[in-house]
């Protein structure tokens, strides 16, 4: 009894601290600070927690691998790569709703607070070796984005989208404490490392309980990557969210949500993997193909790229079912630049919207790219790198990934990926055609360009052409990452 | 020089920049020329190097310039280079220098055009891209350039958007692109997991021990690679996007549309030159597919009346020859006449933008006739244009069709009565178009003001007619004392076994010579029968009615033979293509690629209203899914 | 004895939760839950979970539920009405065979097969609630932090969501 | 006695009926109810688990999902709380304003 | 211990609950039943109700009891945690402290956001 110092080691925990830290700290000056215009200031804090957590989980890189809080978390060069990126995600988060926050009057202490925390959340999950950390990681993310979801009070579509998530959303986590359950039954034990002894010391593999537990487990998972069939939350749900948000849950929770289920699946459960690749590859299919197919017929930007979020769902899953050390690289490096790409794209969505959801429809994008040519050129070189037009970081990521499946053998999936990849060139370009040869039906109010939001979008804009163009260090980040599934 | 070859794509580039994002207050005069210059920059930069290249032995030609490493990753590196070898050399200077008459005459023809600095930007993206393509060493890289010009023709396509048919046909080139494309991707996989590379110098140094010569990893690479090809390059079945691209500028279609982006394919064929003398069965389907096309799009062309449409289906139908010279493995010929076929397509595509210049934008020849005084210069260019692509002695057209047309013959004799025949058809469609637009009688429109184009447009028509008329001496045939051309290229095509055709052909010089004269002939006959039907006696169906009246039967007698030929040949060959473009062109073809889109736009309609948004609904899929991944765990 | 309670606890809880989930006034289900959670309570004690037990009766029977009648008296809720229209009679024979086939599967499937006849050590002895105790605030020691920032955030959550003026 | 399987059937009956209630219900709330039942299903199960394997783990697991619980309940009435006022209901048939 | 240890809860249970089903019961079964209107209204202390009952509630209430199953939780996790706390030294304090303190936070927040004022101050 009592507790060894030695067994406890804050330092793995210390991005997460210094998060925490720095949402309290926001809240307290959310506190103190009474008059409204300076309270706009509050997303410093947040930026600064951010910065300071980014620098904190930078020194972890490359040390040895770490567990602590008795084996609860782990610092291995995978966790601190999903901790950095979720942490730029969060980031780039922040900054873009800087502006959003302030024109709509939203209170911004707990909008930047609940932010931090959904962040957080995302960290733990990436570096939790039990389920009972994912859970938690997973709980303190869902319930900090219900509440973001559904942010602005006036917003009938938000208040519906936040309900539906939160329903859907504590539905799921029923299936995944289920199936947590079941594998703990099967196995006697909730930690990861424990689980796949169990498997292989007592020759578990067909047991029915580890399979039931195993498939609920992962339709929780699938839940939150957005996997048909248990994607249909997604699309309102992105529509609804106020669009940062929507943009920070299409990069952030997809992320973690794919850490965990690489932790889970490729680390503790490789003999199960005739089953779940299986699942997992019917998934990728269903989920490409509908993401993509039906993003064709959008009318609604954020719902068009809900759906193209689904479908990059789709073309990760290829990664995960091709696994070895190239897929599972390619899923790292694929996350790492849809993030990037991604939240571009939803910067210039949030640029262009007015209050009271305006101009979100793609009708509204039109001659938008000739009144502002470099909102218009940076608009186009996100599309066509979630097209994966070469040669953006969106082409090398699909290009890795589809490689990766054929060298697995996956030659069937490889096909169907690239038709789809080939399908969806069709709805990024209409917005890029749309801003860029469409004549808008009245005159367009200009759009007012934030300092923070210039910088996401400078930011993003960097690195999706960097990482396209000089893929080599990031590649190579990916693989030093993975080594831990070798 | 050499290390320099990114000059020659940087450039364009920073045409593209200064134009597109600082050029808002520019001028148009600036803007033009700052567009010229860039492309004229390329130009220069490829001569310096191309004369640097000559100077070197034949063995050194091909070299590697590495600008940095793009991807070093575990088994898959992939270097962001130049190849600078006769082959891209070829393609760089004749795309450069193309663009740069076509850049100076699109300052005249679009000077009034209110998207005048957006049609720079794009036309030089354009050039950027297509440098990229024909200069990359690997596959990658080239699918850059491929994609990017596949872009830049889209946007070109629909520059004039506000219309609805450029936007649709914007929508139509590019949906047919995508199943080439396809093609492209999927070879592309295959041969990086063949090789693990896509380097074109790994690739084809290991292909012949790497791969077995006709198995089934060479054949659906190259059959992918071709399919790629066949959408770029408007083949059977992909070809029914360039006609509709007319509706894009017309120097577009010139650039574009024929003399530079549509040889794309004919270029990726050829640098595979080693990948497909491996796989016979894909060379056949090569020069099939190139020889149905050649004498299908001819015949079309025949009763085509706008004159845009009659150059389009010439394209086609000449793509079809290149394709067949390399299916029969005469790559250099391939190369050869894509080289004359851009400067007289590009020529004739101009000659045609300068009529329309003078019409104010009449393209139905019917309501042309009798321009030839109106507009000398035109004329005459066009004129040349025409006979080089008839294949006329001496003009540049002759001397590439009569190549190709030899190699076909040793390859088979079916293919080359294909061959013969489509250029018979060509000649006639041609001259048919000549006749019509500039002799007879004026057919124009009162209202309307025929004038000669102004200088800046007549003035790279001068230069392309020159080009058209010597162009065919850098390939001269092997009777007067080798092809420089051919030779120049045996450092790329050598490798590829092609030459067994050469020096068969060196002891045949006799009967080459024979063949020479046969398909002179040949085109001399279509030429024959378009004179005699569009001025001899422009009005048949007229003199039909008279003769009845019985009177001139006798003095009319050798009109019975126009009659004869017309009954048995001219209306049935006018039915067939009129069938042909109506039932198979419009209905069956484009049928098929606007119903692919259809299905999937109404599939997706059919997706979208699974979404019915009700919570408990989306939750019944979930449950769904329960089962389904229960039912999969358990099954497996 | 823990035979006799198990059987009138788990009969108890099923008849329950099915009134639960056919009740038509919302105060009606809500009430046949506590039951039901009652009812789990006393499992918990069954099964020598003593410390959970005490905490499903102050926690959820308790306070949570006190939550939910709050709200529903709050919404002033009355009996659901069926909505015209509405492919609802789908909705139910898609439910039921979706949860049947789920029950099916996890009775007939032998899910349950690897903890047949086994029942426990008894060695769970006095002092339940040492024994979570001395896990939670060891072992678990993250877990319990991690819970005080969800916690956090669903108070703000609650207030930001409830309490201004829309 | 009272095998561990029985426990863990009950836990999986209550399961299901918590997901058909799920369905069966237009009412948010009773919705939500019914997923706190799908919760209590889950927690009886881990117990009784926890119980047969003869380890305590699966209690703090219990503890932890209860405590999500709660969080997830204030959060998710304060969510139905402002779906009433924005919309005067909370029957989910109503709420489907996003869709397609 | 298990449930032998709560037997005489559970007969007390039992007493109690057979008690009140008995009452009511036999009111029922013996009474005699004559409904009138007053009859039916609720009882408030003999005063006419005034309206409905069924009114809307202040979201006050919800708020309070929100808050109140939150904190209500953290004094959950106070019992096991006194249970202990002897044997985890001053890490166990440590461990409280960081839990509170942050729980603190949150109430230090709602305080100061007038959620525990039930007058007109707004939150």
């Amino acid at each position: 009894m009592g507790i060894e110092a030695g067994t406890v080691m804050l330092g793995i925990i210390g991005p997460e601290v210094v998060l925490v830290v720095a949402a309290l700290g926001l809240m307290v000056a959310d506190i103190i600070i009474k008059d409204e215009r300076e309270r706009q200031f509050l997303v410093w804090i947040g930026v600064a927690g951010i910065l300071g957590s980014l620098a904190v989980s930078a020194s972890l890189w490359g040390r040895e691998v770490a567990y602590g809080f008795y084996g609860m978390v782990v610092v291995d060069n995978f966790s601190t790569f999903f901790t950095l990126l979720f942490l730029v995600a969060g980031g780039l988060t922040l900054l873009m709703s800087h502006r959003y926050v302030q024109e709509r009057k939203l209170s911004p202490g707990e909008y930047y607070t609940l932010t931090l925390f959904a962040t957080c959340g995302m960290v733990l999950m990436g570096k939790s070796t039990d389920l009972i950390m994912i859970f938690l990681g997973l709980e303190v993310l869902s319930v900090s984005l219900y509440v973001l979801v559904g942010y602005v009070r006036g917003s009938d579509k938000g208040v519906e989208a936040s309900l539906k998530y939160f329903l859907l959303g504590a539905f799921s986590s029923g299936f995944l404490l289920y199936g947590i359950a079941l594998l703990y039954g099967a196995t006697g034990s909730t930690r990861l490392a424990e689980i796949g002894a169990a498997i292989a010391q007592k020759g578990l593999l067909g047991e029915p309980m580890l399979l039931a537990g195993m498939g609920l487990l992962l339709t929780g998972f699938g839940f939150k990557i957005a996997m048909v069939p248990f994607h249909m939350w997604a699309p309102d749900v992105y529509e609804g969210a106020p669009s940062p948000i929507t943009g920070f849950m299409s990069v952030g929770v997809k992320a973690a949500a794919f850490a965990a289920l690489l932790r889970v699946f490729a680390g503790s459960l490789p003999g199960l993997g005739i089953q779940w690749k299986e699942v997992l590859w019917l998934g990728s299919i269903l989920t490409m193909t509908l993401g993509n197919v039906t993003a064709l017929m959008q009318t609604n930007i954020k719902r068009m790229l809900a759906y193209s979020s689904i479908a990059h769902a789709g073309y990760i899953l290829i990664g995960v079912v091709a696994g070895g050390e190239t897929g599972t690289t390619a899923v790292l490096y694929y996350l790492l630049v849809y993030t990037l790409m991604n939240l571009g794209a939803f910067a210039v969505v949030v640029a262009i919207e007015q209050k009271d959801e305006k101009r979100l429809e793609l009708l509204d994008y039109a001659g938008m790219g000739t009144r502002h040519p470099a909102l218009g050129a940076a608009m186009a070189v996100f599309m066509f790198s979630l097209a994966g037009i070469p040669p953006l970081s969106g082409f090398m990521g699909k290009f890795y990934i589809f490689s990766a499946a054929v060298k697995e053998g996956y030659l069937g999936l490889t096909i169907i990926g690239v038709l789809n990849s080939l399908v969806s060139v069709y709805y990024y370009l209409r917005v890029t055609v749309m801003m860029f040869m469409k004549e808008p039906e009245a005159e367009i109010t200009p759009v007012l360009f934030h300092p923070s939001l210039v910088v996401v979008l400078i930011i993003a804009l960097f690195f999706t052409l960097q990482m396209g163009l000089f893929p080599s260090t990031y590649l190579h980040i990916a693989r030093e990452s993975i080594k831990i599934f070798l | 020089m050499i290390n320099y070859i990114w000059m020659v794509t940087l450039f364009p580039l920073i045409g593209v920049v200064l134009n597109g994002l600082a050029g808002v207050k520019f001028p148009r005069k600036v803007t033009g020329a700052i567009g010229s210059l860039a492309i004229l920059g390329s130009f220069l930069t490829a001569c310096l190097i191309f004369a640097e290249v000559l100077r070197l032995p034949a063995a050194q030609r091909t070299s590697e310039v590495v600008l940095f490493t793009w991807i070093a990753c575990g088994s898959l590196l992939v270097n962001i280079g130049f190849l600078v070898d006769p082959l891209s050399l070829v393609m760089l200077l004749t795309v450069s220098g193309v663009s740069f008459i076509i850049h100076i005459y699109s300052m005249g023809y679009m000077a009034e055009d209110e998207g005048f600095r957006r049609y720079f930007t794009y036309l030089n993206l354009f050039v950027f891209f297509m440098l990229i393509l024909v200069s990359a060493n690997s596959f990658l890289l080239m699918f850059v350039g491929w994609e990017g010009v596949g872009l830049c023709s889209y946007l070109l396509i629909g520059f004039w958007y506000q219309r609805r048919a450029p936007a649709d046909a914007g929508k139509k080139a590019f949906v047919v692109n995508r199943i080439g494309d396809y093609g492209f991707l999927l070879a592309m996989m295959l041969i990086f997991v063949t090789f693990k590379t896509l380097d074109f110098s790994t690739v084809f140094a290991a292909a012949p021990h790497t791969l077995e010569s006709g198995g089934l990893a060479v054949t659906l690479i190259t059959l992918l690679l071709f399919l790629g090809a066949c959408g770029k390059s408007a083949q059977i079945p992909l070809y029914v996007w360039l006609p509709d691209a007319m509706e894009g500028p017309t120097p577009v279609s010139a650039l574009i549309h024929a003399a530079t982006m549509v040889t794309a394919g004919v270029y990726m064929v050829v640098r595979c030159s080693v990948l497909y003398s491996l796989a016979p069965l894909s060379m056949d389907v090569v020069a099939i597919i190139g020889c149905l096309t050649a004498i299908y799009a001819a015949s079309i062309g025949l009763m085509q009346n706008d004159i845009k449409r009659v150059l389009a289906y010439s394209t086609i139908s000449q793509l079809g020859y290149m394709f067949l010279a390399c299916g029969v493995g005469a790559f250099s010929a391939g190369i050869f006449h894509l080289v004359t076929h851009a400067f007289f397509k590009a020529l004739l595509f101009l000659g045609a933008g300068s009529v329309m210049h003078g019409m104010a934008g009449e393209l139905d020849m019917r309501k042309m006739g009798a321009l030839k005084s109106k507009m000398p210069w035109t004329y005459w260019t066009f004129l040349i244009g025409t006979l080089a692509l008839a294949g006329i002695f001496p003009f540049a057209g002759f001397f590439s069709k009569d190549e190709i047309l030899w190699d076909v013959l040793q390859k088979s004799t079916v293919l080359w009565a294909g061959g013969a025949i489509g250029a018979f058809m060509t000649a006639f469609y041609m001259f048919r178009a000549v006749f019509m637009t500039f002799h007879g009688e004026s057919r124009v429109d009162e209202q309307v003001h025929v004038h000669e184009s102004p200088r800046v447009m007549l003035i790279p028509l001068g230069v392309l007619a020159l080009l058209s008329v010597a162009g065919g001496f850098i390939g001269l045939p092997l009777i007067e004392g080798g092809n420089r051309l051919k030779e120049f290229l045996v450092p790329v095509i050598a490798l590829a076994g092609h030459g067994a055709a050469a020096q068969h052909g060196a002891h045949e010089a006799g009967f080459e010579a024979v063949m020479m004269v046969v398909s002179l002939g040949v085109a001399l006959a279509g030429i024959a029968l378009a004179w005699l039907m569009y001025i001899k006696n422009p009005a048949v169906p007229e003199k039909l009615s008279e003769r009845l009246s019985g009177l001139y039967r006798l003095i009319y007698n050798k009109y019975f033979v126009d009659e004869a030929c017309a009954a048995v040949i001219v209306e049935p060959v006018k039915n067939g293509s009129l069938f042909l473009w109506r039932a198979c062109d419009n209905k069956v073809i484009d049928g098929a690629v606007n119903g692919s889109g259809a299905v999937m736009l109404r599939a997706s309609r059919i997706l979208q209203r699974v979404q019915t948004g009700m919570v408990q609904g989306y939750a019944l899929g979930f449950v769904g899914g329960v089962i389904a991944v229960l039912y999969i765990v358990f099954a497996m | 004895m823990e035979q006799v309670l198990f059987w009138i606890c788990g009969v108890v809880s099923i008849v329950f939760a099915v009134m639960m989930i056919l009740k038509r006034n919302p105060v009606h289900s809500a009430l046949c839950l506590i039951v039901v959670f009652l009812c789990l309570a006393v499992s918990y004690l069954l099964l020598g979970a003593e410390f959970l037990a005490a905490v499903q009766v102050i926690v959820y029977a308790g306070a949570i539920m006190v939550l939910f009648l709050f709200v529903i008296m709050l919404l002033n809720l009355d009996d659901e009405v069926h909505s015209p229209g509405k492919p609802r009679m789908a909705l139910i024979a898609g439910s039921s065979i979706g949860s049947g086939l789920i029950l099916l599967f996890l009775l007939t499937g032998g899910v349950f097969k690897a903890l047949s006849g086994t029942r426990g050590a008894e060695k769970v002895v006095a002092g339940n609630t040492q024994a979570v105790a001395e896990l939670l605030f060891t072992k678990y020691l993250l877990p319990f932090e991690v819970t005080s920032i969800l916690l956090l955030a669903a108070i703000i959550g609650a207030i930001v969501l409830a309490g201004k003026k829309g | 006695m009272v095998d561990t399987t029985q426990y863990l059937v009950l836990g999986a009956i209550l399961f299901c009926l918590g997901v058909a209630g799920v369905f069966i219900r237009r009412n948010a709330i009773v919705i939500f109810m019914c997923i706190e039942l799908m919760l209590n299903a889950v927690n009886l199960t881990f117990i009784a688990i926890s119980r047969s394997l003869g380890s305590i783990d699966g209690q703090v697991f219990v503890f932890f999902i209860m405590t999500v619980a709660a969080a997830e309940a204030a959060v998710g009435l304060a969510i139905i709380l402002s779906l009433y006022r924005r919309r005067q209901t909370i029957n989910v048939d109503e709420v489907n304003l996003l869709k397609w | 211990m298990g449930i032998a240890g709560y037997t005489g809860i559970l007969i007390m249970v039992a007493v109690a609950a057979a008690f009140g089903g008995v009452v009511v019961l036999l009111s029922r079964l013996i009474g005699k039943r004559q409904e009138s209107r007053e009859k039916l209204m609720p009882y408030e202390c003999g005063i006419d109700p005034t309206g409905n009952a069924r009114r809307r509630f202040s979201i006050k209430f919800y708020i309070t009891a929100m808050l109140f199953i939150i904190f209500d939780i953290e004094a959950v996790f106070l019992y096991p945690w006194a249970v202990v706390y002897r044997s985890l030294k001053i890490f166990g304090f440590i461990e409280m402290v960081v839990f509170v303190g942050i729980l603190l936070i949150g109430f230090l927040y709602v305080w100061k956001k007038g959620a525990l004022e039930w007058g007109s101050k707004s939150i």
